[in-house]
């Protein structure tokens, strides 16, 4: 691949507002400069792995990222206490926890229909599955040939520019249930009871026994 | 009896999933009596508070005194000849449960990283060479825009009350009586078809024929069959006489 | 003015959705290293003229821009033709909210005439009908048999095969979007009647099975 195509690519994924597809960026100079320019996937992953380089080694405050399987350019996470300051973009609220288990099991399990996904969480996710419609997290992927025919739904590019990730695979696996089971542990409900059990006996406790009644347990 | 912000869970599971924890129960042998009970201290609680979460709460508590109810029945055999346990099916659903709320906890997570990045703002200003010309076609839209378009077109369409509106007809009877007097300048006899023949508007048609009415009974024109039956002849007259 | 804000100057220029103003760098960083860092406007001036020098020295596709009395990210003019090509690529793409609202009814009301889309939509409807004609999502699809006998359409199969569908009856029904489209306070009122239904058969069941569970109140 010819050496200004190093620039090109820059400038192509700089002025993209979403993840631009290796398949994108040869097209671009394809039409451009002919369908006889040698370029490939491979040649454009190393002209980003470059830019990414000298981005370090000049100290500039951004580099490119590897998500849905394309390029995106984002600042580095050392300045987001800057950028959060003056974004309101990122200060749109967070996932709910229903939201996030929702997502949780449409990304693992998908295509999914909606009944599965209210069996598995134990409550009704119409709302939802709306909510992450409207996001555009989720997409409406067909019907299962079941009973009813149900709606199946799975996670979309957005979710992965959402979570920063390049592809689904990328999520790390969900544990065996046998690993669950074996867990001597369940860290995640003492954090639950840490955070938000007792807070009125606690309260109470402090006042009559006063000094360390902090430990709850 | 712990007080626990009940909206902290995402539901009957979670909430069962914490009691498990909070007394270190042997997930394979939950005291079903114990926890039942405890489980519909809470939803009580919901009830009070109203919390729309409610009915799911109260859909597991149905499920745990079932679950109760069987344990005090002789146990059922599975094919091997083994007994099964009531319980046996809540438990896998709790650890099915506890395996994606652990999941969501890695999304969290991933969504934290992310949200300490920021994408290029604005791209409004790259030079481009314009495109020739603005073509349509796909992008971004999903199966469920195109549902929830659909569906926004059919509010908006039942919505419309049935309007009675009264047009000003763009036609009056006297016009019409001019135009056909003026057709039988140079005709004795014609066609109705021909001479309503490139009227775009029904409406022209009907006043029209009520014009046509109106001068037979003028006497100023007179009527007959015609060898096409979709059509009649009309013909002139003086006066109710023939010309 | 401190060396660290040359960068925090570049990740906000890069990152803000419109020309971005000197008092409002000056803001985000009184805003998180507090009111006594000095800078001036024409410090962050000087440090935009740096990474502008830097840019060109380090030769990369793009610039920062004065415009509207703030700053603002712009790639290099040589770019222009392979950005121009994309652009014109992904706009291609793009479905006018009133061809959707065609489609969706062609779609749904499948064979159907254009007086009848028009009667839907309460607007001419000839120039979308052609676009997506001419688009390939919709063809004609024979002659209605009432008066005027006028053309009817559907849609094809390159519309299937871009919503990822197998056949037209994959998608939602009316009545499916409307379960996941439905507000909250619906949900609540349906929550509120199973309560009720699944409480009568609990206390039933309580009555009868006895023990301590009854005492809980």
């Amino acid at each position: 691949m010819e050496q200004l195509y190093n620039s090109v690519i820059e400038a192509l994924i700089f002025a993209s507002d979403e993840p631009l597809k290796p398949a994108e960026i040869i097209r671009a100079i394809h039409g451009i400069d002919g369908e006889d320019v040698e370029i490939t996937p491979g040649d454009i992953d190393a002209a980003v792995e470059l830019l990414n380089e000298r981005y370090s080694l000049e100290s500039h405050a951004f580099t490119i990222m590897r998500v849905a399987e394309g390029y995106l350019y984002s600042t580095r996470q050392q300045f987001a206490k800057y950028l959060g300051f003056l974004s309101s973009e990122k200060s749109k609220r967070r996932l709910s926890q229903a939201a996030l288990e929702t997502l949780a099991i449409v990304a693992y399990k998908q295509p999914i229909t909606k009944p599965e996904v209210e069996s598995l969480r134990g409550v009704n996710s119409d709302y939802t599955i709306n909510t992450l419609l409207e996001k555009n997290l989720i997409a409406i992927a067909g019907r299962s040939e079941t009973i009813g025919r149900p709606i199946l739904y799975s996670t979309t590019e957005e979710f992965l520019r959402y979570f920063g990730l390049n592809k689904i695979s990328d999520l790390p696996k969900p544990r065996e249930i046998e690993e669950i089971m074996q867990d001597e542990d369940f860290l995640e409900q003492k954090r639950k009871l840490l955070m938000n059990a007792v807070e009125e006996n606690l309260e109470k406790s402090m006042e009559s026994s006063g000094e360390d009644a902090g430990t709850t347990e | 009896m712990y007080r626990i912000r009940l909206d902290q869970f995402e539901g009957p599971l979670d909430l069962l999933l914490f009691f498990i924890k909070r007394d270190e129960i042997n997930i394979y042998d939950i005291p079903i009596s114990r926890i039942t009970k405890e489980f519909l201290e809470y939803v009580n609680l919901i009830k009070v508070l109203d919390l729309e979460i409610a009915g799911d709460f109260i859909l597991m508590a149905s499920t745990l005194m079932h679950i109760k109810v069987r344990m005090l029945l002789p146990r059922e055999i599975d094919e091997k000849g083994e007994e099964i346990d009531p319980r046996a099916e809540l438990v896998q659903r709790l650890l099915e449960y506890k395996r994606y709320k652990e999941m969501s906890e890695e999304l969290s997570f991933f969504e934290s990283e992310t949200r300490k990045l920021f994408w290029r703002g604005n791209f409004e200003h790259d030079e481009k060479e314009a495109p020739p010309e603005y073509e349509v076609l796909l992008k971004n839209v999903s199966v469920y825009d195109l549902a929830k378009v659909f569906k926004n077109i059919l509010m908006k369409a039942t919505k419309k009350e049935p309007v009675h509106e009264i047009k000003k007809m763009p036609v009056t009877i006297d016009e019409q009586i001019e135009y056909i007097m003026a057709k039988f300048e140079s005709f004795n006899e014609l066609h109705f078809l021909s001479i309503v023949t490139g009227m775009r508007e029904k409406i022209r048609i009907v006043v029209t024929f009520i014009a046509l009415l109106e001068l037979v009974k003028m006497g100023r024109l007179g009527l007959r069959e015609s060898s096409n039956f979709n059509d009649f002849v009309m013909y002139k007259l003086n006066n109710g006489t023939t010309v």
